[in-house]
C-alpha cells in the first residue's frame, strides 16, 4: 500500500537505540528526554510527529502558559458572572441573555501570511471561523487587525494587496460581514506584517458544544476536507517512517483555502447542532489529527481508539506521522452516538461533505492509533494534549528602555520648530490627515462586504462593528480591536492597557455594555529576554486593565518569533472588547454626521 | 420594523400564518449566502418565502422564484457555471420559459444573476470587474423598465440607493443583443455615476424578451430595512428602495391587492 | 495516467480585465517585446483507464457545456496527453 | 500574428479547490469517467514581431515571476504557436 515502513509500538520497545529526528522536528534534548521518561520507551515515529507538533510554541503556549495564567487568577466573581465557557476552550462563551450566547476571538495569521499574502490571510480567516464553529454557533462577523511595514516599501507592496484580497476571498465567500479592522503602517513590521483575525458567532444555550470525547463507545469521525500534506513542509524528515531513506517528499510548503468547503461545512455543523448529532466537536487547525484526537480524548472520559488508514487522502503517499500533522483546512471532527451514525450521516450527504468514521471513545486512558491494525501511537493523551513543556523563560526590563523614554519628540530638532501660526498648524493637520496611518480606509475595507446577513448595524468607518443577534428584539453586539504599538513599545504594561481602553471605549460609545476581551499577543522572540519583558509586562498590564475595567478575557492568541534578522517587531497586544446591546437600533454612529445637522456638540471625559 | 428570520435553527418554513397568497421562493445552492436575507425582504415585502433546496426539482407550487446572491460552488469555475446545471434550475428554467399567459417570474440577484445568464435565461454574461477587485459600496441605480413584475412600483426613471458588492459584476454582451436589450427596453437597471465595474452601458440588470425574468447584480434585499441598509437621503443606514422589489412582485402576483 | 487537456479563452471581441492587467504590468517589471496579453485556462480531466473515443467525446461535450460559457469563451482545444 | 503561450497549473501536492468542485460537478451531469480535474491558466502573450530566442527568454522569466505564483504553482510549458 506503500512504500515507507510503518514504525509500531512494538517495534520501538524493540529498536531503542534507533536515532529519531526530533531536533529537525523542533524539539530541544530535553523535551525528547521527557518524551522517553513519558514512554518508558523511544517513541514511533507517530508519536514523535505528535509530541513534536503539539509542544511547539504556537500549540503548547509553552512560553507565554505562565503569564497568560494572570487572566484567569486576576478575575472576581462579578467579572465571571456572564462567562458561561472560559479560556482554554477554543473560544470564550459569553452569556447574552434571552437565550442566546456569544463567541468571539482572535487569531494571528502572521508568518504564512507573509509567505503566501492572499493564502496566508484567507487561511487565517477560515481557521478562526472553525473556532467558532466548534464552539456550536453561526458565525456572523469578522474583523482583520492589519499590520504593515512602510506603505511604499516593496515588502508591503508584495504583501498587501494579497492579505486585504485573501481576507476578502475569502471572508465574502463564507457569507460574514467584514465590520472592523486595522491597517497601521511602520516599517517595523516590513518583513514581519501582522495579519490577526476576529470571529464572532451567535449560538442558543442548548447548542454549546465543547470539545471533548465522552461517552464510551461513541464514534469519532473526521469530515471535510480530505487530508493533504499540507503545513507539513519543514517536516518532510518524516516522508520515510523508517527516517533511513532520503527519498524526496512534495510536501506543500503553504496551503491553499478552499471557502466554499467551509462555507458548506458551517452550515453541515449548524444542522448538526441543531438535530442534536454531536456529543463533541472539534475543528482542526495547528497540528490537525494531532491536535484533534489528543484533545478530545483527554478532556473527555480520556481514551479513543483510532484507525488512521480510514482518514481520507488527497495524497495517498502521506505516512501517518505526516497524516496526523497535517495541517489541511476545512476540516473537523466530531463525536457521535451510535444511534445517531446513520442521521449524522444524512446530513453529510445533503451537504455533499466527505467523512470517514475513524474510530471510538474508550474509557483507557490511552489515545490508541493504529495503522491497518498495528498499534503505532500508544500515549495518554494528557501528555500530549496538556503536559508539555512550561518554560519560565528569562526577562528583563531593556537597558535601552529608558533611552527610549526620555527620546521624546520635544527634546528633537523637530520638536524645537512646533507649527506656531494658523496656517502652520493647518499645513499640520493636513500632513496628519494624510498619512497612511490616518487617511480613509475604504480603498481597504471596500473590498469586503459588510452588509451581507442584513444585520450589519455599523461597520466602516464606525469606530465598532455593531451586529444584529435577534431579529425580533433587536438583541446585538458590538466589537472593536485596537492596540499602538508605539505606546506599547514606549510602556508595556501601559500600552496594554491603552489597548483595552481604547477598544472598551470604542464599543462603549457605540452604545453597547462591554462583556469580554479576547486578544492577540504579537511579539518578537521569546528567548530575548528584553522581549520577553515586554510579553511579561504586556500581559501583566491587561490582566490588571482588565480587573479594573471588570470585564474577563475569554480567549485569545500568542504569536511569538515576530522577528528577522534580530530585528522585532514593536511589542503589539491587539485588543478586542466585545459588548452588548438590548436593542442594537439604539447603536450611536461615530463621528459627525451628515444628517445631523444642527445637533449640539459636547466634550466629555478630560 | 423586525422580520422573523432567526440567525440559528430552521428558517425554512415561516412560523407565522402566510401573510399574503404570494408564495415566492428563495433557493438555495450549496455556497449561497444572501438567502435568509432574500427570505426577510420577500416577507417584509408582504409575501411568503419559500425555502427550496438546489438538489430538489420541485418548485412547490410557488409563485415566483429569487436566486439569492453568494458564490455558489465556491463561484470557482465560473460564476453560477456549476449551479446553473442544479435540479431545481431544469424546473425553474422550464417554468420560465413556459409559453402560457403568466410564466414564472424569476430575479436573480448577483450570483443569481450569474445563473440565470449560465442557464441563458438571460443574455450576456458577467466577467471580473475591470479594476479586478472585490467591490462593496452604496451604489446608485436608476429604474428604466417598470413593467416586469419586480418593478411594477417603481416609476419610470426612478433613482435608488441599494448596496453592491462582487467580483465578477462586468456585464458583457455582443453588440448586437446589446442593440436589441436597448431597443427592446429590455434593461432594467441602470449604474448611476462612475461605473463601478466596466459594464456595457452601465448596465446593472435586464430582462428577458417576455418581462418575466429579471437578473441584477447589486443587492435590493439589503436595502429593505431602515438602519441596515445603504446610507441615503434620510441617513444613515437607513436606506430602504430595495424593498420596492418585493412589494412589486407581492403586488403582481395578488392582482395589484398586496 | 492519461490525461485530456481542455483548453478555454475568451472570445476575441470580449474584454480580458485580467488579461488586460497583465499587459499593463509587464512593461513595469522590464517585459517588453509583447504587444497583448489574454488570460484562459487549462483544465487537465485525468483518467483512471484509456482514453477512448467515446470518453474524448465525452470531454469535448464537457468542455462546451460545462469548462466554458460560449457567450464569453471559445474552447481552443481538446487534447489527450499521455505523459502528464 | 505569432503568439507565446503559457500554461501555468496548480502545483500537484497543492489543494486546488476549484479542479476540486468541478471533478464534483462532471458526474452530476452525466460526465462519467473522469477521475480528476486540475484547473490551470493559459496565457497568450502576443508578439508583434519575430519570437527571437531572446523574447522566449523574457517570455519564460515572466512566466516564472509574474504569470505564475511560484509558492502554489507550476509553469508547465512556454511554446510558440505562429497559427492563432
Ligand atoms: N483591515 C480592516 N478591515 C476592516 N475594517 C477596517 C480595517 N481597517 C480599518 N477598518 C475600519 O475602517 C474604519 C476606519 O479605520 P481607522 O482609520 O483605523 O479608524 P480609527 O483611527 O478611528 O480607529 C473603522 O471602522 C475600522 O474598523
Amino acid at each position: 500500500m506503500n512504500d515507507f515502513n510503518i514504525d509500531t509500538v512494538t517495534n520501538a520497545a524493540d529498536t531503542p537505540e534507533t536515532e529519531l529526528p526530533w531536533a529537525e522536528l523542533g524539539l530541544k534534548q530535553d523535551e525528547y528526554a521527557r518524551i522517553l521518561e513519558i514512554l518508558g520507551r523511544r517513541p514511533t515515529a507517530a508519536e514523535l510527529a505528535m509530541y513534536s507538533v503539539m509542544w511547539s510554541e504556537h500549540c503548547s503556549y509553552k512560553s507565554s502558559k505562565v503569564h497568560l495564567r494572570q487572566f484567569g487568577e486576576k478575575v472576581t466573581e462579578e467579572m465571571q458572572k456572564d462567562l458561561m465557557v472560559g479560556i482554554g476552550e477554543n473560544a470564550g462563551v459569553t452569556d447574552l441573555g434571552d437565550g442566546w450566547a456569544v463567541t468571539f476571538k482572535i487569531e494571528s495569521h502572521n508568518h504564512p501570511s507573509y509567505v503566501e499574502p492572499y493564502q496566508g490571510a484567507a487561511t487565517g480567516i477560515g481557521g478562526i471561523v472553525r473556532d467558532i464553529i466548534s464552539m456550536g454557533a453561526r458565525p456572523v462577523g469578522v474583523m482583520d487587525p492589519l499590520r504593515f511595514g512602510d506603505i511604499d516599501h516593496p515588502d508591503t507592496q508584495r504583501v498587501l494587496p494579497g492579505v486585504v484580497a485573501g481576507i476578502g476571498g475569502y471572508g465574502n465567500s463564507l457569507g460574514l460581514p467584514n465590520v472592523g479592522g486595522e491597517v497601521v503602517f511602520d516599517s517595523v513590521y516590513q518583513q514581519n506584517p501582522l495579519v490577526n483575525a476576529l470571529a464572532v458567532g451567535v449560538l442558543k444555550h442548548e447548542d454549546l458544544r465543547l470539545a471533548n470525547a465522552s461517552g464510551v463507545g461513541n464514534k469519532v469521525v473526521l469530515f471535510g476536507a480530505r487530508t493533504g500534506g499540507d503545513g507539513i513542509g519543514g517536516a518532510s524528515v518524516l516522508a520515510s517512517e523508517s527516517f533511513d531513506d532520503t527519498k524526496p517528499s512534495k510536501r506543500p510548503a503553504v496551503q491553499v483555502g478552499d471557502p466554499f468547503a467551509e462555507k458548506v461545512l458551517i452550515e453541515c455543523c449548524l444542522e448538526l447542532f441543531h438535530n442534536n448529532l454531536v456529543e463533541g466537536i472539534q475543528d482542526l487547525g495547528a497540528a490537525g489529527i494531532s491536535c484533534a484526537t489528543s484533545e478530545l480524548a483527554s478532556n473527555g472520559e480520556g481514551g479513543m481508539h483510532v484507525e488512521l488508514t480510514n482518514v481520507l487522502l488527497r495524497d495517498p503517499s502521506l505516512t501517518p506521522g505526516e497524516i496526523l500533522m497535517s495541517e489541511s483546512q476545512e476540516r473537523m471532527m466530531a463525536v457521535v452516538t451510535p444511534e445517531n451514525a446513520a442521521n449524522f450521516e444524512a446530513v453529510m450527504d445533503k451537504w455533499g461533505v466527505e467523512h470517514s468514521w475513524l474510530g471510538e471513545v474508550t474509557d483507557t486512558g490511552r489515545l490508541i492509533i493504529e495503522w491497518d491494525g498495528d498499534t503505532i501511537v500508544d500515549v495518554d493523551p494528557r501528555t500530549v494534549a496538556h503536559d508539555g513543556p512550561v518554560y519560565d523563560r528569562p526577562y528583563h526590563r531593556p537597558e535601552w528602555q529608558d533611552r527610549l523614554q526620555t527620546d521624546t519628540f520635544r527634546s528633537s530638532a523637530a520638536g524645537g520648530d512646533l507649527p506656531a501660526s494658523a496656517e502652520d498648524l493647518g499645513q499640520a493637520v493636513v500632513e496628519l490627515m494624510s498619512s497612511p496611518n490616518m487617511a480613509d480606509k475604504s480603498w481597504v475595507t471596500d473590498q469586503f462586504d459588510r452588509f451581507v446577513g442584513g444585520n450589519t448595524a455599523l461597520s466602516q468607518p464606525d469606530d465598532a462593528g455593531v451586529i444584529r443577534v435577534d431579529d425580533r428584539t433587536g438583541l446585538g453586539i458590538g466589537l472593536a480591536t485596537d492596540c499602538n504599538d508605539r505606546y506599547a513599545y514606549l510602556d508595556p504594561y501601559r500600552g496594554a492597557q491603552l489597548a483595552l481602553a481604547e477598544s472598551y471605549r470604542n464599543v462603549a460609545t457605540a452604545g453597547a455594555v462591554p462583556l469580554a476581551v479576547s486578544d492577540c499577543l504579537n511579539f518578537g522572540s521569546p528567548e530575548d529576554p528584553d522581549i520577553m519583558w515586554q510579553f511579561a509586562e504586556a500581559v501583566r498590564g491587561l490582566a490588571d486593565a482588565c480587573m479594573e475595567l471588570g470585564i474577563p478575557v475569554t480567549g485569545g492568541n500568542v504569536s511569538l518569533y515576530n522577528q528577522t534578522a534580530g530585528r522585532a517587531i514593536h511589542p503589539t497586544p491587539v485588543v478586542g472588547v466585545l459588548g452588548k446591546f438590548d436593542d442594537v437600533s439604539r447603536r450611536t454612529p461615530s463621528g459627525f454626521q451628515r444628517w445631523a445637522d444642527g445637533q449640539a456638540i459636547y466634550l466629555l471625559g478630560t | 420594523m423586525s422580520a422573523d428570520t432567526p440567525l440559528i435553527g430552521d428558517h425554512t418554513m415561516p412560523e407565522t400564518a402566510p401573510l399574503t397568497d404570494a408564495r415566492i421562493g428563495v433557493v438555495t445552492f450549496p455556497g449561497t449566502l444572501d438567502d435568509r436575507d432574500a427570505a426577510r425582504a420577500v416577507r417584509l415585502g408582504g409575501g411568503t418565502p419559500v425555502s427550496l433546496w438546489h438538489a430538489d426539482d420541485s418548485l412547490h407550487e410557488v409563485d415566483a422564484v429569487i436566486l439569492p446572491g453568494g458564490f455558489s460552488y465556491g463561484d470557482y469555475l465560473r460564476a453560477g457555471a456549476i449551479a446553473r446545471f442544479a435540479p431545481v434550475m431544469n424546473t425553474i428554467i422550464v417554468e420560465a420559459e413556459a409559453t402560457t399567459a403568466s410564466p414564472l417570474p424569476v430575479l436573480g440577484i448577483c450570483n443569481g444573476f450569474q445563473i440565470l445568464t449560465e442557464a441563458h435565461l438571460l443574455p450576456g454574461s458577467m466577467i471580473k470587474n475591470d479594476h479586478l477587485k472585490f467591490i462593496c459600496r452604496d451604489q446608485v441605480l436608476r429604474v428604466e423598465n417598470t413593467g416586469t413584475a419586480w418593478t411594477s412600483q417603481f416609476t419610470q426613471d426612478e433613482l435608488i440607493t441599494v448596496p453592491m458588492k462582487n467580483q465578477d459584476g462586468q456585464y458583457v454582451v455582443d453588440d448586437a443583443t446589446l442593440s436589441t436589450l436597448e431597443d427592446q427596453g429590455r434593461v432594467v437597471f441602470r449604474y448611476v455615476g462612475e461605473s463601478p465595474n466596466g459594464s456595457r452601458n452601465d448596465i446593472a440588470g435586464v430582462t428577458n424578451e417576455r418581462g418575466n425574468v429579471v437578473g441584477l447584480m447589486p443587492h435590493p434585499e439589503h436595502a429593505v430595512e431602515a438602519g441596515y441598509g445603504p446610507n441615503d437621503a434620510t441617513g444613515l443606514r437607513e436606506g430602504t428602495d430595495g424593498l420596492t422589489i418585493f412589494t412589486s412582485v407581492v403586488s403582481s402576483l395578488t392582482g395589484g391587492n398586496a | 495516467m492519461p490525461t485530456i487537456l481542455v483548453e478555454v479563452m475568451p472570445k476575441p471581441e470580449i474584454l480580458d480585465p485580467q488579461g488586460k492587467a497583465i499587459a499593463n504590468a509587464l512593461p513595469h517589471r522590464g517585459f517588453t517585446g509583447f504587444s497583448g496579453v489574454r488570460q484562459g485556462k487549462r483544465f487537465e480531466l485525468s483518467v483512471d483507464g484509456e482514453v477512448t473515443e467515446e470518453l474524448l467525446e465525452s470531454a469535448r461535450t464537457a468542455a462546451a457545456e460545462m469548462l466554458s460559457n460560449p457567450v464569453i469563451e471559445d474552447v481552443v482545444s481538446v487534447t489527450v496527453a499521455e505523459d502528464l
